[in-house]
């Protein structure tokens, strides 16, 4: 799932500044689990910037909406009717959603309220931890289950660098495990110690052409 | 331009914060009329937009009063209800709105005097706003 | 004229190389200094690449002025700052200008340097850098195209004896005996019990490989306890940390430089390893004393 | 459709006198859906309810607006009188105008108690229906543990119709009390009987809990027992697993050998006392190091001191701090040992024990003395630590509760106190939960076997139905309901082929909102505390009428 997190409210204010009507518009699907751009975050914004304003002196009107994935143009559109009422909108999506909405809203322009940071996974009730890089050449098979290219600070592929700390955390961040720590605990556990024994080539970035694009073979 | 109406909201948990406030009219400890209370049935329930909504109907200050921690009937609702005051202080923060007109609290259903307390510390903080 | 550092380690009993880190901006003196002072009393000269992640003048340029006023240079190398290319290319004109020795090492994260927001390259990591040197010296580049010109580099890598956990450590360690390499030089040690361990495993895998064994110069207790705590892979046992303490004031160098003479003499009287590698961080102007507290 | 609101004020037999009722009246008559405003004086009496309910009636009115006294004094009466005139009893809104209003304040208070009626008839507008219904709850118990409190609640329950499962992963039921000294004695051997004669009971010895799933009412249990795993479903689980004694050799200066024993190690002794080769001639119990409050080892001291009299017949101090005898027949055994020749040794610091000549030395100051002694003791029997049963923290984690800082089960909260725990249809009894004698066990399981017949013996439960409720629509499945709420009453249901969403079970809910408040996509709604129900009352605050 896609990680983000909402920019500062000064940012905002600074990108909107001078429009006196705005849409707010969330997005429902990774934002909203990721606590960063769902109807609730709508309504906080929103919120935030009337009284910001209102603080201020400036007239602001804000039309709030919440739809169900930003990064379909067809879902997109149902935001139509209020775009035609506003003057900019704020877009609480991740990249791919500010992107899509500025592409079907051509004419408008689009604000980013949020900093989309990384794919990764909720560790606990409001802790998400970033798990893959989409590199396109997945070696999660001999790493027994631990990415190294995102879990590893260096992304290192042939283990543990120097800098790993007493009792097996990060060089850059003692909180952090060590990814090869963590890699060599798992592969001794399964007996598979000789995958991390054997030499691993560089890396291949170009496993994916970017900008990337796929085209799924026909059924 | 939102206007100032110098009210006090205070979100009280009705099994703490709702009785205190009942037991201190039965005793007549008068204080400032300017307070609304809201009736929650945990201090958890109190969500950031309950708060920002009420400041933007101009309140004065935000009240949340909550049972004592470690006594929440519903476990971290008392907990969670003061980080969100803290998350909330900021985003006031950010609008440029006084932190100090948030406030969390902790009391138990017989402390009328520290509800009193509360309500009169709160008025007099956003007095000169 | 120093003799080749690759020749002293194949001829030599005991080979001694001093760290030499570069300052930050394009002031050399300092750095001549360090290297007429040394450049006759160590094997080589072995010149640090943005230290900790800290931008400086550069390894190649400082291995470049050690040649010129008659020094013996050992090019450091980390992954951090250079993609593929880059290294190829910096390691061409390294060797065309008579830098013949190379250590790889991974590089410092960047988040404990001063350009704490810089791109962190990694495109290649320590054990891929020595294969990379290899394919060089074949007289091909990594992909496999024909140099005009080959190399011949004698190719150092890193350890560190003191991990923990030290198994993950000495699998990647393995990794680099197997890639090929002529020297390996280590992390601080200070506990010659331990250290005699690596040593031990690391002939097993590869019985001809030259071990440096890497000598910090601790300059006082605070010093000491601050590595333990703060520097991975370094740990000064507590009675060295006792031994500093109780010097008088303003004398905890000196007690630093006699620990650090001891273990290099009982290093070299009991055979332990093929010699060290001095690190004096920022007080390069002491290691002679530092040799001469070992006997050498 | 219009809404119809009807505002009834009363002036508690006109004592509010400084509110103008007839000016609140005024002015609430022009409340948007304010059909009918009445004043009265005893709303809360047989004739005002009735009066009200004739009014509701011929005004056709479909949401009332009471202001008058606190909610927390007649809400329930008002709801009931709306479902005799026909109404749903959610559609009610209280303002209350006496106690945070009339009687809080100085003064005239009229404009403040006019904004309550509004702030009460804004939330009116937006409330709903409440439908009550019956859910159906299996009426089986789980009892895990099948030591004393264990044994006794599958009795009791039982006794009451209730039929058991008694789930115990030792060989055989019996627990700790086996062999324990106590006064008066507890016949394990004859409630093992009984139960083995129940067809109401059913007992699975070696065997273990592995999955647990499920909401009060409906428990889906997997049971390991040797290599076969049973599934079995609940309404309510019992935990009686009972406690783990530990000597801590730290407490003292030495480490336990021949000279500090357990108690444990004493019974033996005094099973057998011919297999000593000495006959000690001084044994002393040291009791409050570690927890001034423990009452098993002190009551299990006390029991032993008089045994050792009796079968040993050595010279025995008790060296304590405070001693605790507040359990039911405590005293009288301190009495009785007292009476026997137990010497009871009081300290405030804790007493010096080294070894010496092969006994033990103990040194204090006395502080009835006031005065330094020395006792030397052939045996010193050490203070037992009380801990969780070994395994308590997997077995919590498998049914979703908390243990409490010193890993018992049940949660340090006073609402749980004494057998909840935030987990509806789950109690806890005896030793299980802290340092509990066999009389505070008793009345534990007394309390958790009436809980769990009033819940469970009609085999339906009364619910407000989705009172707190998740909109599948909106729903995004993030789980973080489900990890927040306290009471482990929502779960993932699948609604059709392909989804699954958050669902709250409306009996396992305690309504406290947390999930609604969290909800980053707005998807649950909270009937009475709904976002909009509170926003209206914030809406009409400091609107002027």
């Amino acid at each position: 799932m896609i990680i983000a997190e909402r920019k500062p409210l000064e940012e905002i204010r600074g990108m909107i500044a001078g429009y006196k009507k705005i849409l707010v518009a969330g997005c429902g699907t990774c934002v909203t689990i990721c606590w960063a751009g769902g109807e609730k975050e709508v309504g906080i914004l929103s919120s935030q910037l009337r009284l910001a304003s209102s603080g201020e002196g400036t007239e602001l009107s804000i039309v709030e909406a919440c739809i169900e994935r930003q990064c379909e143009k067809e879902m997109v559109e149902e935001l139509r009717d209020k775009v035609q009422d506003v003057e900019a909108i704020v877009s609480m999506a991740c990249g791919i959603g500010v992107q899509t909405i500025a592409d079907v809203f051509e004419e408008k322009p689009v604000f980013p309220a949020l900093n989309t940071t990384f794919m990764g996974m909720p560790e606990a009730e409001g802790v998400w931890t970033e798990k893959c890089r989409s590199c396109g050449d997945c070696m999660l098979y001999w790493t027994g289950g631990i990415c190294p290219v995102v879990r590893c600070a260096k992304g290192l592929l042939n283990g543990p660098c120097g800098g790993t700390r007493k009792g097996g955390s990060c060089e850059i961040d003692p909180e952090k495990d060590c990814a090869w720590v963590l890699i060599y605990r798992r592969l001794e556990k399964q007996g598979r110690l000789d995958l991390m024994r054997k030499y691993y080539e560089p890396k291949n970035y170009r496993a994916v052409k970017r900008p990337g694009k796929i085209e799924a073979l026909k059924a | 331009m939102i206007r100032g109406n110098n009210k006090i909201v205070a979100f009280c948990c009705e099994n703490s914060a709702y009785l205190a406030a009942d037991k201190a009219g039965r005793m007549r400890l008068h204080y400032p009329d300017n307070v609304r209370i809201i009736r929650v049935p945990c201090v958890g329930r109190v969500d950031l937009i309950h708060i920002l909504k009420a400041f933007e109907k101009g309140a004065a200050g935000v009240l949340l009063i909550g049972c004592h921690e470690g006594a929440c009937q519903h476990l971290t609702g008392n907990t969670r209800a003061k980080e969100r005051a803290a998350y909330a202080r900021n985003l006031l923060k950010e609008v440029g709105i006084d932190e100090a007109r948030l406030r969390m609290a902790n009391i138990a259903p017989d402390m009328a005097q520290q509800f009193v307390r509360e309500i009169e510390d709160m008025t007099e903080k956003t007095k000169e706003r | 004229m120093a003799k080749p550092f690759r020749e002293a380690l194949k001829t030599k009993e005991f080979v001694v190389t001093a760290e030499a880190g570069p300052g930050k901006g394009s002031n050399v003196a300092k750095m001549v200094e360090h290297i007429e002072l040394l450049k006759d009393r160590v094997d080589g000269l072995n010149v640090t690449d943005n230290q900790s992640a800290v931008m400086r003048y550069p390894s190649l340029g400082t291995c470049l002025l050690i040649k010129e006023h008659g020094g013996e240079p050992v090019l450091q190398i980390t992954c951090r700052d250079r993609n593929r290319l880059a290294i190829q290319a910096d390691l061409l004109f390294a060797y065309s200008r008579g830098i013949d020795n190379v250590l790889c090492l991974t590089g410092d994260s960047v988040d404990v340097g001063d350009h704490k927001e810089a791109m962190p390259v990694f495109d290649l990591d320590s054990v891929q850098l020595i294969h990379l040197v290899h394919a060089l010296n074949s007289g091909k580049d990594m992909v496999g195209n024909e140099l005009d010109g080959g190399v011949d580099f004698c190719i150092g890598a890193s350890a560190t004896p003191s991990a923990d956990p030290i198994e993950p450590q000495l699998i990647k360690f393995e990794k680099k005996l197997g890639a090929g390499v002529d020297f390996i030089q280590t992390q601080a040690i200070y506990d010659l019990d331990e250290f005699k361990r690596f040593v031990e495993h690391a002939r097993k895998t590869d019985a001809k490989v030259k071990i440096l064994a890497g000598i910090v110069l601790l300059v006082g207790a605070k010093m000491a306890t601050y590595m333990n705590e703060n520097v991975p892979g370094i740990y000064v046992p507590q009675y060295l940390i006792d031994e500093l303490a109780q010097a008088p004031k303003g004398k905890g160098i000196a007690t630093g430089i006699e620990i650090a003479g001891r273990l290099i003499r009982q290093i070299k009287e009991e055979r332990i390893c093929d010699g060290v590698h001095i690190m004096a961080i920022g007080r390069e102007e002491r290691v002679p004393e530092i040799l001469e507290a070992a006997g050498l | 459709m219009q809404i119809r609101i009807g505002v009834f004020l009363c002036d508690c037999g006109k004592s509010l006198s400084n509110i103008d009722f007839p000016k609140v009246s005024e002015r609430a008559e022009k409340l948007q859906d304010v059909v009918h405003v009445g004043l009265h004086s005893n709303l809360c009496l047989k004739e005002g309810i009735e009066e009200m309910l004739s009014t509701i009636r011929d005004g056709a009115i479909d949401r009332v607006v009471i202001a008058a006294c606190s909610p927390k004094l007649k809400e329930d009466a008002f709801r009931n009188a709306l479902e005799e005139a026909g109404l749903n009893s959610n559609f009610l809104s209280l303002a209350n105008i006496r106690e945070q209003c009339s009687w809080a304040h100085e003064g005239d208070v009229t404009e403040k108690a006019l904004e309550l009626t509004a702030m009460a008839v804004e939330r009116a507008r937006f409330l709903k229906p409440l439908v009550k219904k019956d859910v159906p709850v299996n009426k089986e118990v789980l009892v895990v543990g099948g030591g004393f409190a264990g044994m006794k609640v599958a009795l009791d329950l039982a006794n009451l119709g209730l039929r058991t499962t008694l789930v115990e992963r030792g060989l055989a039921l019996g627990g700790r009390l086996e062999g324990f000294e106590t006064n008066p004695a507890v016949p394990i051997n004859s409630m093992r009987k009984a139960i083995e004669e129940n067809r109401d009971i059913e007992v699975l010895t070696s065997a273990e809990l592995t999955r647990g799933e499920g909401e009060v009412g409906d428990f889906s249990i997997r049971i390991k027992k040797g290599d076969e795993e049973l599934s079995r479903s609940f309404g309510a689980i019992i935990f009686a697993t009972g406690y783990r004694p530990e000597i801590s050799p730290g407490d003292f200066q030495l480490r336990p050998g021949v000279n500090l024993i357990s108690q444990e190690k004493l019974t033996e002794i005094l099973k057998a006392p011919e297999r000593l080769e000495l006959r000690p001639k001084t044994i002393g119990f040291v009791l409050d190091v570690s927890d001034e409050n423990c009452r098993l080892p002190t009551l299990s001291a006390l029991n032993d001191a008089l045994a050792v009299k009796e079968r040993l017949g050595s010279e025995v101090y008790v060296f304590c701090k405070s001693l605790k005898v507040d359990s039911e027949g405590v005293e009288e055994v301190y009495r009785e040992a007292r009476d026997r020749g137990v010497v009871f040794v009081k300290f405030e610091e804790r007493p010096r024990i080294c070894s010496e000549d092969g006994r033990v030395k103990v040194e204090l100051n006395d502080i009835l003395l006031g005065d330094e002694i020395t006792v030397f003791c052939d045996f010193l029997v050490a203070e037992e630590r009380i801990m969780p049963s070994e395994g308590t923290e997997a077995l919590s984690s498998i049914l979703k509760m908390r243990i409490d800082s010193r890993g018992f089960c049940q949660d340090e909260n006073v609402h749980l106190y004494p057998v909840s725990c935030e987990r509806k249809g789950i109690f806890c009894v005896g030793a299980c939960r802290g340092d509990l004698d066999i009389a505070r066990a008793s009345t534990d399981v007394a309390a958790a076997v009436l809980s769990t017949y009033e819940l469970l013996a009609s085999g339906t439960a009364i619910v407000e139905a989705e009172r707190v409720k998740v909109d599948p629509e909106k729903c995004r499945v993030c789980l973080t309901c489900i990890r927040v709420c306290p009471h482990g009453a929502i779960r993932l249901v699948r609604v059709d082929t392909e989804r699954e969403v958050a669902q709250i079970s409306d009996l396992a809910c305690e309504g406290c909102g947390i999930c609604a408040a969290i909800c980053p996509a707005k998807a649950i709604d909270f009937e009475g505390y709904g976002d909009e129900q509170i926003l209206a009352e914030v809406q009409a605050i400091g609107e002027s009428l």
